[in-house]
């Protein structure tokens, strides 16, 4: 199943809520504000490696972070365009977690 | 794949309805069918015709109108719901319709997905 | 073909709180609808989703109708798959004693294998 | 007193709508003047009259009617945040006015108090 | 200066951020969602008794409690009703923390 | 009475990200609006709300126009208080060569000072 973060993890608990209830292997994307999540150097970098090394594969919408003015990202995250994002609905039931 | 997508959230004032109409539209282009729109919650708002966004900014509700005129995509608003915010079928948008949340279940039952897009 | 294979596994995830935002309340509303189409609904509470089943509800002051009970009857239309996650409970101070109706107490990584199973999840 | 409130939701969706009327109420009771409600954001939507909630609940626009004729607060939806939302003249609740965002500047500097109600 | 609270502080950091910017003798109103961070036996009591410590009284709207269940509130804590937040905003300008 | 009197300390304080909703576009619609009455503004940037002064924002793939640059129009309006929380700024990792403006970075509790003086405080 794919998970969407949709919240920016400074100011609401959802990326931390979902981490609990991840099955091994589930995609998460984060989108819209979700994406801050994944700026290189911020303190969500913990989490974030942790839920790759339990093969969770980690991806952030490309047009989020540009529209944010995130280049550098974490380590081992991907990105997504729009046409991905579909990919990864093609290959997943989705839980988007509002 | 055909694909279902429940919008929760009005226009402009949360990127939910753009971040849906950007996937619709790449799913089109991918080929897959995207069967319809149902609107909830605050997401009815999408649906009246009487927005006037500044002239340099989106028009999401004309998105909406090419979205089911041109891709045949069911733009759908749950009549519950409308009828709290002020949505009925004098200010509804071309292409639009109001309907009930059985029709969500169809749409949830009928497609291969149900993506939720809101706040 | 067989019948079977329309039944469709549909789980809402209950994440907000009652009254400070209408997402819980419509999300009922969602459920009892779909509740008459005879697919395999189930209910996950999950953080602040659980005080909406709070007892001793009273919302007359606030002047919005109530709803908790409405919950009770969730089980009238067959729908009894109800999960609660455990920690969302506890760090609230609150038991199972606390709710209006009887739910299944779970772990997160149950309450997420069984979201991982199903067709379509809806968070409200 | 005289009280302005700035209000940045809009009804049943988040309860803001509620709070700052029965903020109103009691200040009203308690002698105090309600100089006017502005909306904001998604807050214009409590200006359409088009609502029809179920017979059971509240009818919130309805409230603000009563507050500006009853009471003399003004209700006043920013025409900026209408437009996007598909708030205009012909919707309007009686009562309720389209203005700028000067009038609530206007509010705040001639009131003792600027209360927000939002999510 | 009074602050208002409307967000559970279970899923929203608005309630720790407040307390950041909070100056001695502030009060503190909770409203709406903002309500369930008094009540008594949750995770939030010992911030709630680190505020009241630094003489900023704790207020909590009584109909949004009893809307809610809370019968049992944190120690200290003093309950308003409508008017009671009325006279609150006669003695202070607001700081509405969304 | 002097006209001095008439003047108000007026605080935007700006505190969600931008883009995923509008609150900090129209906050600052509203603080264009408010510098031409002459009255004594500033804008603090809490939380996520330090975002939306991001350098290199790039909109064009969301569909939504930028207002980033916008900031940069406060100083012609004569808005010059432009106050950012450290903490807010360290835990993103940003520092502020990472903003388009200038502004005082300062302390929780000097914001806090500054806050607790103004006769309108508005959160967007």
């Amino acid at each position: 199943m794919l998970h969407t973060i949709n919240k920016s993890p400074f100011e609401n608990n959802t990326f931390t809520t979902c981490v609990r209830f991840l099955q091994p292997g589930d995609p998460v994307l984060f989108i819209e504000d979700g994406v801050y999540a994944v700026q290189a150097g911020n303190r969500f970098g913990a989490l974030i490696q942790s839920v790759l090394k339990k093969n969770n594969p980690v991806y952030a919408l490309k047009p989020d972070l540009d529209a944010r003015g995130i280049s550098a990202i974490a380590e081992g995250v991907k990105t997504v365009d729009y046409a991905g994002f579909v990919d990864l609905v093609e290959e997943h039931q989705v839980s988007s977690w509002l | 794949m055909n694909i279902g997508i429940l919008l929760k959230e009005g226009p402009y004032n949360h990127q939910a309805a753009d971040t849906a109409f950007k996937f619709a539209e790449a799913a089109i282009a991918k080929g897959h069918k995207v069967d319809a729109i149902f609107l909830y919650n605050d997401g009815v708002i999408n649906a009246t015709r009487l927005g006037d966004p500044p002239q340099d900014d989106r028009n999401i509700a004309a998105r909406w109108t090419e979205l089911s005129l041109k891709h045949g995509v069911e733009v759908l608003a749950c009549i519950a719901a409308s009828k709290r915010r002020g949505i009925n079928d004098e200010v509804m948008i071309e292409g639009g319709e109001i309907t009930g949340l059985g029709t969500l279940t169809d749409i949830a039952i009928r497609n291969d997905r149900l993506l939720t897009f809101g706040d | 073909m067989s019948e079977e294979q329309d039944i469709k596994k549909i789980m809402h995830v209950m994440r907000r709180a009652p009254h400070g935002s209408i997402y819980t309340y419509e999300g009922l509303e969602m459920i009892l609808i779909m509740a008459a189409y005879e697919q395999d609904l189930s209910v996950a509470f999950i953080g602040d989703g659980i005080y909406a089943l709070k007892k001793d509800q009273d919302t007359a002051g606030i002047g919005i109708k109530g709803f908790s009970k409405t919950f009770m009857a969730l089980d009238g239309y067959d729908v009894e798959k109800l999960y609660v996650d455990r920690q969302s409970l506890e760090e609230r101070g609150l038991t199972e004693d606390d709710l209006v109706v009887d739910v299944e107490v779970m772990d997160a990584s149950e309450i997420g294998r069984l979201m991982n199973e199903q067709d379509v999840v809806i968070h409200h």
